[in-house]
């Protein structure tokens, strides 16, 4: 048992797996000597050496074409996209290349590979650094979309999707990167596509991801306080999605209520607004609700961010408005 | 044509002979692709290479079995020459399940690993990055492995060419790439928007690479431009970018009678075609003639058969259609 | 009156705008000489010459690039993106520069430009050139998004969006190009934001874009045979939306039923469901039911895309499945 | 260094004196905005151009009113020089409501059309092909218009650079690329991942180009070297691409103590400061101590009034952050 920050988990996760695996290799800007920008890779160059942990030019396209390359002859490349919003300078090789070219070829080639990236806001960036992408990916069929919400999480879902054998979008929240926990010593694996019900109420469901996890179990304390009792379920992976406990959870309550740090037009909420209202449609006790960041580019102002994303205050309040309605 | 000054080719005669045979198949395989076209079997949209095959020939007669080839949507050439059968590719082109891929990818999606062929890419430029994966592949696991990505004059202009040249020259990687310079993109004039009068070469120097030009309608030339090349790549010297100088005898895809090409221009490269030039070599080098035509008619019955196998092919049904999105085989996204 | 193509539509459209206003400039690939891969621009070059009208290299970024730069010095650009798939190339321009750019600077740049593209499969042209796209560009704030069904619509719509100030992505279903309607003479110009109710009934609603339209519509015809009486509605800009069109026929059939070219996953359907589910949720007789291409790559061969797509028979079967049970 | 070799600058000495001016402006800025940051006032992230103040200077002094400028995140330089004031500049980064973009932007997103600065772009390569369809606009619309596009060394190897660079040759767009190259990109050394010595001079043949290398810390061969690029592009001659060679005094971003640059590199660099070096030159040229230390009593006291007024400014609500998305002036998605 020893206290890491999400980022040392980061580090962990991959240096746990690049230890077992001679063929994981490590890709990236900036990421050998120093570390990362956001110290996510702090000690893999010193104790794997430059041969595979190689620092990349600004070019997104080589380096995710050359992750792809690599997956499909042999290796387990781990990729890193510096900030999530920079997927946008190579999507192509993310959505149309490496997301479908299994399927095209019936099966003739596989991408075992991970391509994290520091994903949301919270940090004063602005717009161009603050993205949360996870529909992004989620949208594109073909891609798997982890988004752990804490450090322990962090390793054992790391470690999962390297050995898995599909392309694997790992999004970490930058603003989690300096949380702490306990985390177990020794090998942590985990399994994706496996929800985790951090809270059990019988009044509603709040389903969360990423950074928005630690809010909504604080809503959550907040709204028992006052005599709403929810159950917080933290979804950790939306490809695959693990619907089998996320529509018990809404079924055993009746109200849902998802917490997405994305813009809201088509983020994963919409999709399991859809899901419920079709499956569980007859549990339903009341209005699917969905607590999102507006549907604008995100302001770099503190004052303005912090309107933006969703709050515990935002959440409180608009469970208890809709719970009393 | 600048740097290859004396052409030989294979120095051993069976070779040439296989590389005629090379360059005769992937013509008559293509010109039945096109009737079949005519017919409404092909599905789809398909991009011929007739005109361009001393390229394909070329390359895949110098490289060894296990070397890669990266293609385009006009990859039926590159697939072919690798040793892929007929029939397959022809299913694949009619949408059959006895196709290469089960007619899920279709004609611009020609794989078969089997034969090192990685994939046929259809998005201008994103291959380039994806063949220096696969060459940081094979320097790192220490194989001599090369991968020899294929692209048109006219992908030259798109970014990513610009991204894998680079990083394939920092970490020299054992990757070719080989401009197919056929003068047109798909209906416009590859210089009329390009900043120097040869897109690939003229650029080399950009990434530290010599400039090399070399006559794409002769097999010899491009096996030995090819062959240097690979040498370089296996000795751990890095990349090569190599500029063909080629032209393609038919419009930009199925359907394209390519009304906007100059006819001297035709008729000019018409008369520098690949396949009676290196015919007419091979007789001055001591073939006879009897030997030539029996390869043309084994060619031709090769086609036949493969023709009436792929129409045989079944109609590929929801078991495929929901297969192979993911390594287990399946494709469901949820519990 | 005269009988016209959905793509002679475009070219209408779009030579309308050309000659009303000189600040309208249209560029992009073989879209000059040629006409465009889909005869879209046929006729523009003649008219309105190589200045206005102008082919550029295989370069999307700088396409894009060039229209914004133009679009926030004084011209209207329009470009096109060959294949809607080919965004993914370019998505950095669109997604990050031209959908924020207003917004980061307070107001001080405006992007009066439209980039129109063929979009979504039935052509047999497989996984990389069959996408529809149309919830890549809905999922960024910033862009609005117009898909029209019909020739008329095109005109209308096209119209409208050049003149609009704000950047319009423009999808054209591509195997909608060679469909014919007669269009009314003179000139045209529609409104963004408005869904049309093409049929009207009253045991569900069918809400459907671009080239499930027609379908959709044929199925509610069959339907109606059943003695299944369906509503059908036109979405037509999915940004802005007509929630009001959308919410009044929902709410009147209390059923409904999406139908999607797009891959399931953060489809525009699953928003439709959870705009529905929370604001109308009392007025539901039943779940929500969306139908869609599954969440896979479209394959290429012609048996394989047309049991991909939802056709006729699938609308008409799971609405009959569904009111049934 | 290379094609720049007669330096003179600016013909009047009034100029010079200005030029002067705005480099310790942007010096005095800068340091104070990083002593703000160090009180915590400064959110998110900023980038300081400490040590490449000439280059902004430089071209901002070339430049007519009506030119554009397109910067990158490391803007602040670019944006005052361009006569942008200070106060919004700072209450932008302070997140205040007097912002330049009322706290929306942010440090890295600094736009001020009224002053021809058509914004900051904090996505690598992004803002070339932007610059060349402002260049195209002018070029359309028969105005004398340049647009002005500064980048790194490190974003030479990104693919819209080659697409941007192909497009404005080919169509001679009235565009100049300044590649400030400061050696390293964030904590990477450039040339370490790059094909070349010099990452854009020695690549503008790709484009056809002039190769130009010019010390970026002399404000004067900036001046140079802009205006004879500014005539060029006026004069319907097309693109040039300018490579300044500096140094960043700082780390690449706030936090970063920059450890990872050699002690010897970075001593060999405060030596070429281009303000004391100017400072020097002015004095030999005829200057006053007096006069320089009253434009810089000037300077300083300019900081202190708009490090009040930004922190003066407001907090920005909900009205400020539903605004503008659209044209319209709001950002509703639906009726
Ligand atoms: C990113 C992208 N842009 C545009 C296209 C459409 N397109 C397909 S082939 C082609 C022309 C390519 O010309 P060239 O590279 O010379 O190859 P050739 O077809 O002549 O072999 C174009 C524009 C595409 N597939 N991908
Ligand atoms: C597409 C993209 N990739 C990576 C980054 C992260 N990043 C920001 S600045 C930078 C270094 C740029 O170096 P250079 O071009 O030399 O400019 P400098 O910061 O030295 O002025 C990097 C990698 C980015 N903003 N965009
Ligand atoms: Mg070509
Ligand atoms: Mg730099």
């Amino acid at each position: 048992m020893a206290q890491l920050t999400f980022r040392e988990a980061i580090a962990r996760g991959i240096a746990q797996e690049m230890r077992r695996d001679e063929s994981v290799v490590f890709l990236g800007e900036d990421v050998g000597a120093a570390g990362g920008v956001f110290k996510g890779t702090v000690g893999l160059l010193e104790e794997f050496g430059g041969v595979r942990v190689r620092d990349t030019p600004i070019s997104e396209q080589a380096i995710l074409g050359a992750a792809m390359g690599a997956a499909m002859t042999g290796l387990r490349p781990v990729a890193e996209i510096m900030f999530a919003d920079f997927f946008a300078v190579c999507w192509d090789i993310v959505a149309n290349e490496i997301a479908k070219s299994r399927y095209m070829t019936n099966g003739q080639v596989t991408f075992p590979l991970v391509i994290r990236s520091g994903n949301g806001g919270g940090l004063r960036f602005g717009a161009q650094h603050s993205q949360s992408v996870e529909n992004w990916a989620m949208m594109v069929p073909g891609l798997k979309v982890v988004v752990p919400s804490n450090a322990q999480d962090v390793i054992g879902l790391m470690a999962a999707s390297i050995r898995d054998d599909d392309p694997v979008i790992f999004l970490e929240a930058k603003v989690l990167y300096s949380t702490k926990m306990d985390v177990a010593d020794g090998e942590i694996v985990d399994t994706l596509g496996s929800a985790k019900v951090l809270r059990q109420g019988k009044d509603a469901t709040l389903v969360a991801l990423g950074a928005m996890v630690p809010k909504a179990l604080d809503a959550a304390e907040e709204l028992a306080a006052a005599g709403i009792d929810c159950t917080v379920v933290d979804v950790r992976s939306l490809v695959p999605l693990d619907t089998t406990t996320i529509l018990r959870e809404v079924g055993a309550t009746g109200r849902l209520f998802t917490v997405e740090e994305n813009p809201r037009l088509c983020g994963w909420g919409g999709e399991l607004a859809s899901i419920v209202s079709e499956e569980i449609f007859y549990d339903l006790d009341g209005p699917i609700v969905r607590i999102t960041t507006p549907h604008i580019p995100l302001p770099a102002a503190d004052a303005l961010e912090d309107l933006a994303i969703p709050s515990v205050e935002r959440i409180v309040t608009t469970v208890t408005k809709s719970m009393n309605t | 044509m600048a740097t290859t000054t004396v052409t030989s080719g294979p120095t051993d005669f069976a070779t040439k002979l296989s590389m005629y045979r090379s360059q005769v198949a992937l013509r008559q395989f293509e010109t039945r692709a096109y009737d079949l076209f005519l017919e409404n079997l092909v599905k789809g949209t398909s991009h011929l290479s007739l005109g361009q095959e001393a390229i394909a020939a070329g390359f895949a007669t110098a490289m060894k079995k296990d070397d890669w080839t990266f293609a385009t949507y006009r990859g039926h050439a590159h697939t072919l020459a690798r040793g892929v059968p007929m029939t397959p590719v022809l299913a694949e082109l009619l949408g059959r399940s006895n196709g290469l891929m089960a007619g899920k990818g279709g004609s611009m999606h020609l794989t078969s690993v089997e034969h090192g062929v990685m994939g046929s890419y259809a998005i201008i430029g994103a291959h380039l990055p994806i063949a220096c994966g696969a060459a940081w592949s094979a320097q790192y696991r220490g194989t001599d492995q090369v991968a020899v990505c294929f692209f048109g004059d006219g992908s030259t202009n798109i970014g990513s060419f610009h991204e894998a040249l680079n990083l394939a020259a920092i970490w020299k990687l054992p990757v070719i790439f080989v401009c197919e310079n056929n003068l047109w993109m798909e209906y416009t004039r590859t210089t009329e928007v390009t900043s120097v009068e040869h897109p690939a070469a003229d650029r080399a120097v950009a990434y530290g690479l010599e400039r090399i030009v070399v006559d794409g309608n002769d097999a010899d030339a491009v096996y030995d431009v090819a062959s240097a090349a690979l040498q370089r790549a296996r000795a751990g010297e890095g990349p090569s970018m190599i500029e063909a100088m080629t032209y393609r005898h038919g419009g930009h895809s199925r359907a394209d009678p390519a009304k906007y090409r100059p006819e001297e221009e035709v008729a000019e490269w018409l008369a520098k075609d690949p396949i009676p030039r290196y015919r007419s070599r091979l007789l001055d080098e001591g073939a006879t003639e009897e030997q030539l035509s029996e390869i043309e008619a084994e060619v031709a019955a090769q086609v036949e058969l493969a023709t009436e196998e792929a129409k045989a092919g079944g109609v590929p049904g929801e078991d495929l259609l929901m297969k192979d999105v993911w390594a287990d085989g399946g494709s469901s996204w949820r519990n």
